[in-house]
């Protein structure tokens, strides 16, 4: 075992793959000779040559309708998008291409590409989107939203050698944590939710990095308060591991969703929604509480994140208010030199801010 | 036996012929039919442009592929599909090859080398691009024409298409069906450019127009750039100028002038190389006649046969969506 | 009050507005000399000649993005999108242009458009698409999808002198059917649901003209077997009338949701979700069930229809399972010389199969 | 006093000289800052490019508009935004034009004639001819300038877009900045087309390629297409032929060869037109010594100002994302 930083991680299991199977196409922007903006690709290029790792225009509904194409002749194209702010320019090609051409062909193509891209969750209100929600609605996706490091490799190699086309979101937050990786990776099922911390008294489902981190440390503070909770990560939104949180549910009688994207419409409604009409109805003892983003677009200072972006304090609040208890709140002003001094301290990398 | 241009034989132009004359009488025939109810998919009718998709598919090898438009019906019969098949497609039966599942617009037939698009006009462009892609890795010279309108090539997906594919020097060729209308939209108004063709040179590829309604200068031009492609020198954009003789489908009412629709029919595909081969003693009203009767024969028993094929199983649809039932997603 | 088709409602709308405002400007594929597919716009390029009423190429994400640039300096457009469908092609001018300028000028500019578009619900699979709940996950939108052929007018007038971008859903079977419209037609506030049928003991919300007619049929069919049900009619999903549902909630117990987009992270578990955080949980008396598209692209073929489309047989069978009753099911079988029959007796026009 | 081209005075010259000193001071500081961390925002600087902006622009009326690309700085200061606003933008302080809601490159002016593109390379091209119509409408003669880079030339919405204002005759100028690159990839692999002034070919618009690095050429151009734009002639695409001294951004590493920045800095616009002013004798070193103080007084003064400006009020963010508050939408 080695102990790896999540960018690393993916980049061994691209390699790793690109070496077993001759089929596998890296194309993205700006992919080959810088490694993508988060440095997943880092040496591919050098490694692998021009026609396996490609660099594209800014032409994101071409390249991915390209790759789809490609897909359906045989190649396994794993596309980088810049972020996933850019999903709205290709989606057409997403929609009706990729996820489509096995239904209205009865099966005689399919579409086995992947699709990775950083959500990149803070930074402004053009590139801060995350689009799981959209992209679960659809009908022929996969969707694989992994939240430890640990989880990288394997998912993305299920993700790779899954025939169906796959959306493959990398909160960018993970791409600094540390996570073991084997020395050889070995492909993680998709549809497999993950138990972050067993609990008895509320079930908590979050995603993306950042989110499962909150998560845990709330459901940490919780414990010293008396307060047990069950983080569940699903890892895969579709196929998704409904039986997990029917039988968490089922135990605590409690469900908190907590996502980073906009409440309304959000994937958090969806698993609310699908607990209302399964088996754990019954045994619900509270209202079911969604944290999410109150439905604004992600301001650029950080002065306004307060209420724009799910916070630590929003998700204690929704565990004590499902949990009928009182909880003592207070929240610190930063000021804009605080937030300067925040960004000058983050590490150095195109949009780590 | 005469001489003919770019290597073919009196064979071949016989057997081209026959691909418009199909062209025409299935163009006709499904027209009157869906009109008067027995078929239950609107068809997109290619009167008058036979010869585009007849003269770029004709002459290209098995291990090649096609990309055809919503109107490219000819690309189907010169490709081996039958039009029972086709009809199959057009009931949305059992035996239809997408299973009932799309029309036959958008049915594929990876056997005989036909990709298809989706309904969204131009959105099929990089995916031609994504195929020669995967054609060139496998280095057999392979290619792929790739299909789409005059309204088409006014779409984002056809600009940023071409200039991948001449980026990667894909094996492509991109043929222009120019029937002057997108839907009711005259190419004259909303294709900026003098000809499509001009376009060729946002990408620095070759650009040519061609006469699409003789089938001779589709297929010799089609034929250059697939040899072109074919050598790893990259793609070529060819515009046919062409006619569409109906409406946009049998649904829309046609709003151009009668003159115009009378001044097409004067360069009539099926006219211009029925003429050569008369003049060249090459055909015969006998051989035209027993071709008429022959089409219309296959064409009628085809409709009857797919009008009684079987319904496919409504819990089918959980089916092929995924790799998996889709009663596996979990939500 | 005259009785008009849906279709000509609308277009007594457009022409009304137009008239009384001259910034208003009509845009969109094959909606002059056609007057669009479903004829709404035909006789107004006559009327108000080509700057008024102008035909566009294929390209619709670059006339969105016009249109919101037109609307930023102060005239007010009225895109027709030939169908739903073509949502995927446009979503970033949609999302980033439209919906949110007002935001990140802080106000300095805003965008008052329309984008209209039927939504063809059963053709194909890329002809059939409602995207409702992209929509309505989107901040800065409003998404209007009236049902009713006497709310269109209003409903439209309303949408048009919005400051903000209104996108404006017409399940297109609206088209044909014929409601009252008063001589001069006045806006009807975006926000308020209508109430179809009161009812006490089952709330039925539905969307798209077909949906809430199949819900009155339904609730009618169940009245006789002394079920007493509450058709709710949103009208608007952003912004939505989530009182008039907690309230009816509040009062039956019991909520299903009928909707012909797909099931997953469909507008439909937004409102379960919201029920589940909101006063009307503790009156639970049953699961809150979703009526939906399971998840699949609409077939072509009519016989495929039986699964992929919600019909009145999985709306009775969710109100009776709510009721905790039993249903005795049959569904007759449908032979492809049927589906013809069917359609050769549709009234003719795009798409009207 | 010497003749200038185009009916420009000494005094125009000076002012343009300003312009663009002004332009590679705020991109030497704004690079430093970020690096040093005084300033939050990730800046995309314009080195090297400041003719352009300051060409395109200088000359506009009042009542025109501009849409800038994420790097054309130039245009904020030539419609007259102070320095001082566009650093309360970089801090995102309650003082930004935006109320902190956006970054400084997507700051729009109405007031000074400045729209903005979103995040998404291209997508403002739309926009622009949207403005462009509306301008039209008015009939007063303005227009409307819009910027992108050459990578912005590959997207599927310029395509649409310069289409669009050449079928409805649009008062728009289009000015594609072409650096070269696009982040990191060279317009030499990823532009197709010789050059990007082809492109208009497909919109039967005029094109033209002009050095980028000398102001009096880009400012001849553009006048000469704005004129057009005025006259009801149309749209016209100008190419500006320029160079990016620094990386894409300075969270980027540089990859390009030193050999090839060395040779870039060989035709510098301030160069340029600082030797010709010179030459003339209408700039002394005195004049220039004095700009450069004045230029860093205000730069310096600015960012110290703008560092103590107050910070928003969290709860704004409810407001202005709807007419109504956001919290009135039910859901
Ligand atoms: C992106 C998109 N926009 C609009 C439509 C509706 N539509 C279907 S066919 C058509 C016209 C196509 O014109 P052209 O490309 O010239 O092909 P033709 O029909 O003439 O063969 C339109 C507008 C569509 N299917 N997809
Ligand atoms: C649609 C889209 N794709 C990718 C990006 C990421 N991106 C930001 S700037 C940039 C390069 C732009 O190149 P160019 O248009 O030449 O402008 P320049 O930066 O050289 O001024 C890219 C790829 C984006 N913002 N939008
Ligand atoms: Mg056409
Ligand atoms: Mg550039």
């Amino acid at each position: 075992m080695r102990v790896l930083a999540g960018n690393q991680i993916l980049r061994e299991a691209l390699a790793q793959e690109m070496e077993r199977d001759q089929r596998v196409w890296l194309l993205g922007e700006d992919i080959g000779v810088l490694g993508g903006i988060y440095k997943v690709t880092e040496g591919l290029l050098q490694r692998f040559g021009r026609d396996r790792v490609t660099d594209m225009p800014i032409s994101e509904s071409g390249f991915v309708g390209m790759a789809a194409g490609a897909a359906m002749l045989g190649l396994r194209p794993v596309v980088e998008l810049m972020f996933a702010d850019l999903f709205p320019v290709c989606m057409d090609q997403i929609v009706n291409t990729a996820a489509k051409t096995r239904f209205v062909t009865n099966g005689l193509l399919h579409v086995p590409m992947v699709i990775r891209t950083p959500t990149i969750s803070n930074v402004t209100a053009y590139q801060s989107q995350t689009f799981e929600a959209w992209l679960a609605h659809v009908p022929g996706l996969k969707v694989v939203m992994p939240s430890k490091p640990q989880d990288l490799g394997g998912l993305l190699l299920a993700s790779i050698r899954d025939p169906d086309p796959v959306i493959f979101l990398e909160n960018r937050f993970v791409y600094d944590m540390m996570g073991e990786v084997p020395d050889v990776i070995e492909p993680i099922p998709l549809g497999q939710a993950r138990i972050c911390r067993e609990g008895t008294d509320v079930t908590l489902v979050a995603w993306g990095a950042n989110m499962v981190q909150m998560a845990e440390q709330v459901a940490d503070q919780a414990a010293e308060d008396g307060v047990s909770v069950e983080v569940i990560d699903p890892r895969t939104l579709v196929p998704f591991d409904l039986r997990a949180i029917v039988q968490s549910v089922c135990k605590t009688g409690r469900l908190v969703v907590l996502h980073e994207a906009v409440r309304r419409c959000g994937f958090g409604a969806e698993i609310v929604a699908s607990i209302a009409d399964s088996e754990a109805f019954s045994k619900l003892r509270a209202p079911m509480i969604r944290v999410a983003n109150p439905g604004v677009p992600v301001p650029f200072s950080r002065a306004l994140h307060k209420y724009a972006l799910p916070a630590a304090e929003d998700l204690m609040a929704a565990i004590y208010r499902v949990m009928k208890r009182v909880m003592p709140k207070a929240m610190p002003k930063t000021t804009v030199k605080q937030q300067v001094e925040l960004v000058a301290s983050r590490p150095s990398g195109y949009l780590r801010r | 036996m005469a001489k003919f241009p770019y290597g073919l034989t009196a064979d071949d132009l016989l057997k081209m012929y026959r691909l418009i004359l199909f062209g025409r009488r299935y163009g006709e025939s499904v027209d009157r039919w869906y009109k008067a109810g027995r078929l239950p998919q609107l068809p997109y009718i290619s009167m008058g442009q036979e010869a585009v998709g007849v003269g770029a598919c004709y002459g290209l090898r098995a291990d090649d592929w096609v990309l055809p438009s919503l109107r490219t019906n000819e690309a189907y019969w010169t490709r081996g599909v039958t039009v029972l098949e086709q009809f199959h497609g057009m009931m949305g039966n059992a035996h239809s090859i997408t299973g009932g599942r799309e029309t036959s617009n958008h049915a594929a037939y990876p056997d005989r080398g036909i990709l298809v698009g989706t309904g969204l006009i131009a959105s099929q462009i990089p995916v031609a691009v994504g195929a020669a892609i995967a054609l060139k890795r496998k280095g057999k010279g392979d290619v792929i024409v790739c299909f789409f309108g005059d309204g088409g090539s006014n779409r984002g997906d056809f600009h940023e298409a071409l200039n991948l594919a001449s980026m990667l020097k894909a094996p492509v060729v991109f043929v222009c069906e120019n029937n002057g209308y997108g839907f009711t939209a005259p190419a004259s108004e909303v294709v900026t450019a003098k000809d499509v063709a001009d376009r060729a040179m946002s990408y620095a590829m070759p650009g040519k127009t061609v006469d699409g309604q003789d089938v001779l200068a589709v297929y010799g031009a089609a034929q250059e750039a697939v040899k072109r492609a074919r050598q790893g020198e990259g793609p070529t954009l060819l515009e046919c100028k062409t006619h569409r003789y109906l409406p946009h489908c049998p649904s829309v009412e046609e709003e151009r002038p009668p003159e115009v629709l009378h001044k097409m029919r004067q360069r009539d595909p099926l006219v211009i190389l029925g003429d050569r081969l008369q003049r060249e003693g090459l055909l015969s009203q006998a051989t035209i006649q027993s071709m008429e009767q022959e089409i219309r024969q296959e064409l009628e028993d085809s409709l009857e046969q797919a009008e009684h094929g079987p319904i496919p199983e409504p819990a089918e649809v959980f089916h092929n969506l995924y790799c998996e039932p889709t009663t596996a997603m979990g939500l």
